[in-house]
């Protein structure tokens, strides 16, 4: 590793490499040869000032301008596309130098003693950090020079379960538990219906008070509250039905049916 | 105090041992420092570090840096978190207070449902419930039993202190919660198994859930 | 050669930096050690490995053991796996640690280029550069600084110990670039913006483009 510490800023050939690397044999060749290497004009102009060999701060910048307007005219092969930055700054100047070597009282403001100035001051601010950088990347660096502990065993932080649980929770869950296991009775749900024997009861009385023959939903309860349920309707009219049944078979009633579906008719026997 | 100058060998061999990622042999580590012989910096190196945080061992003929066992405590922290019991443990806890002692398959066969082993795992590291020996029984069951612990953290001066079946009944604690929930128990053809937890913890209701979160701090 | 015998507590300080798998700040070593002053333990390590083949350094008020530089020849390893930074990336990162905090515009006036957006992210890969806020300027530019990482890749205790950072100073290179230069600067008529992004990519180092491969254009 190169060691750029000891040198001061702004002296030529302070141009350290970057990250360890030092192009700058390889730049100088390819000077006449392309634009590609260079970051931009201003890398150019602080490599073509470290060329006079003397600080920064006293670069004779009629010489540099020189040097640079004479750099891009023998570029010739320059791609347009990428050059466009080199060719602004190789106007401006040109346009510095004329302003340099015009009398004092034609001069315009900012004076070109100012400009120049502070193209100076930039190019020392680049140059600077250029050397900042080398110098960074030569330091011992941490995986490269230094290290650290192979294998640290690393800090852990256990978490440990407090567990939560009330009286409440407790009593619930068995209660639930018991709930839950408790044997399932199957039940069949009562239904409102006529029993047999109330259907006989009543179809038996009501035929001894009539005489003719009666269709035998005459003998259904009339249609109000309870009896208006049709569920409960169709189970007094089949009670009726085996109530009449009952009744013939046993010699008290008469049944007749014209037709198959037709009305069933019920009356009395004498 | 003033540490005398350590020999530069010394210090390789403590730095060679430092940044490694492995345990090393003496021949690893001589290798590394131009073949030169190691030991007696190993031996120097194991005395130093004795009295420190940290400590210079050799274990199976390789060498490793490890902090000091009498520290160990401190490179762990412990974290307390508060979590709630599910509904599953605290089936099974309540199981175990109202019968104990009772097996695993006791329990299952009282809650319908398989218990996940992590389940009475949960409740013995709570300090809950302990294992209170085998049934002479064929196949000689583990039977589970609640601690002295299970009676402080509840307030209770002994078992018997737990509502009986009738005061439960009394509470409305034994009134069906809802319908779901019971045909969540008797579902037919559900199969039993380990994951049952699972396929009952997902009908369970979404409170349980949040419950279940930790709530850190 | 006998060791006195080291203060227990001093002991735990080093056992637990030993162990830590990051670099810790004086408040994290004392939450670990029971919320303890632990600055004189730190002292007095600092003093004891200061002889030794590993030191006790602190970086970015952040503290770790690291080996010692001068034996870096011995430690070195073969195959490098440090990231080669590319000549514009080095010279951004040397820009933002000396300007801190700096915003983009700010450091393509001191380079005389545009810089392409990738630099600045391969910084913020390494850990090395971060976003630090946005400046109160019309336009509210991102401005970027370094990280405590940074510091301690480079062996800085803090920025302060940047190299040349005094001289630098005094020669007045590192003061504030002023709006005249970020908006005019050598290129008259050109105003830096985004859309000349592309433009600039392809103007951009073929060194660069070969170390990382960019090649998003």
């Amino acid at each position: 590793m190169n060691a750029p510490a000891e040198l001061p800023f702004g002296l030529p050939g302070a141009d350290a490499g970057w990250d360890g690397e030092d192009r700058a044999e390889a730049r100088k060749e390819a000077l006449y040869l392309e634009i590609d290497g260079w970051e931009g004009p201003l890398d150019l102009l602080l490599d073509l000032a470290r060329r006079q060999k003397v600080d920064l701060r006293r670069i004779s910048i009629l010489e540099l301008v020189a040097a640079y307007l004479d750099y891009i005219e023998q570029a010739e092969a320059l791609r347009l596309e990428l050059a466009a930055d080199y060719l602004v700054m190789a106007a401006w100047l040109a346009y510095l130098k004329s302003a340099l070597l015009l009398p004092k009282d034609e001069q315009a403001d900012p004076s070109p003693e100012e400009l120049a100035l502070r193209l100076q001051l930039r190019l020392q601010r680049l140059g600077a950090m250029r050397e900042a950088a080398a110098r960074l990347m030569g330091r011992n660096r941490l995986g490269r020079d230094v290290f650290l502990r192979g294998a640290p065993e690393g800090l852990r932080v256990e978490r440990k379960s407090a567990w939560q649980c009330s009286w409440y929770d407790l009593v619930r869950a068995y209660g639930d538990v018991k709930v839950r296991s408790q044997p399932v009775v199957h039940m069949v749900r009562e239904r409102m219906v006529m029993t047999l024997d109330s259907a006989i009861a009543r179809v038996s009385s009501m035929l001894g008070v009539s005489l003719d023959w009666m269709d035998l939903r005459d003998f259904l309860p009339p249609a109000s509250d309870t009896w208006a349920n049709p569920q409960l309707r169709r189970s007094a009219l089949a009670s009726s039905f085996v109530a009449a049944l009952e009744l013939a078979r046993t010699g008290r009633a008469e049944i007749a049916q014209e037709q198959t579906f037709g009305p069933l008719r019920l009356k009395a026997c004498k | 105090m003033m540490t005398e100058p350590t020999d530069d060998f010394v210090r390789a061999v403590e730095a060679t041992l430092f940044a490694a990622e492995q345990p090393m042999t003496v021949e690893q580590i001589s290798n590394h420092l131009g073949q030169a012989d190691v030991r007696p910096a190993l031996a120097e190196l194991e005395r130093h570090y004795r009295a420190r945080g940290v400590l210079l061992v050799e274990r199976g003929k390789r060498w490793h840096f490890e902090t000091a066992p009498d520290l160990a405590h401190l490179l762990r922290r412990e974290k307390e978190d508060l979590r709630r019991l599910s509904r599953a443990a605290t089936e099974v806890l309540a199981i175990v207070a109202y019968h104990e002692p009772v097996s695993r398959a006791e329990i299952e066969a009282i809650r319908g449902v398989q218990t996940a082993k992590g389940t009475l795992d949960v409740l013995m590291e709570a300090g809950w419930v302990r294992v209170a020996g085998r049934r002479e029984v064929p196949g000689r069951p583990v039977i589970y039993a609640t601690t002295p612990d299970f009676l402080a953290h509840f307030g209770l001066g002994s078992l018997k202190e737990l509502p009986g079946l009738e005061e439960l009944r009394a509470a409305g604690l034994l009134d069906p919660v809802d319908d779901d929930m019971i045909q969540t128990g008797l579902r037919p053809g559900k199969v039993p198994g380990e994951d049952e937890e699972t396929a009952e913890d997902t009908a369970e209701d979404l409170d349980e859930r949040d419950l279940f979160e930790e709530d850190d701090g």
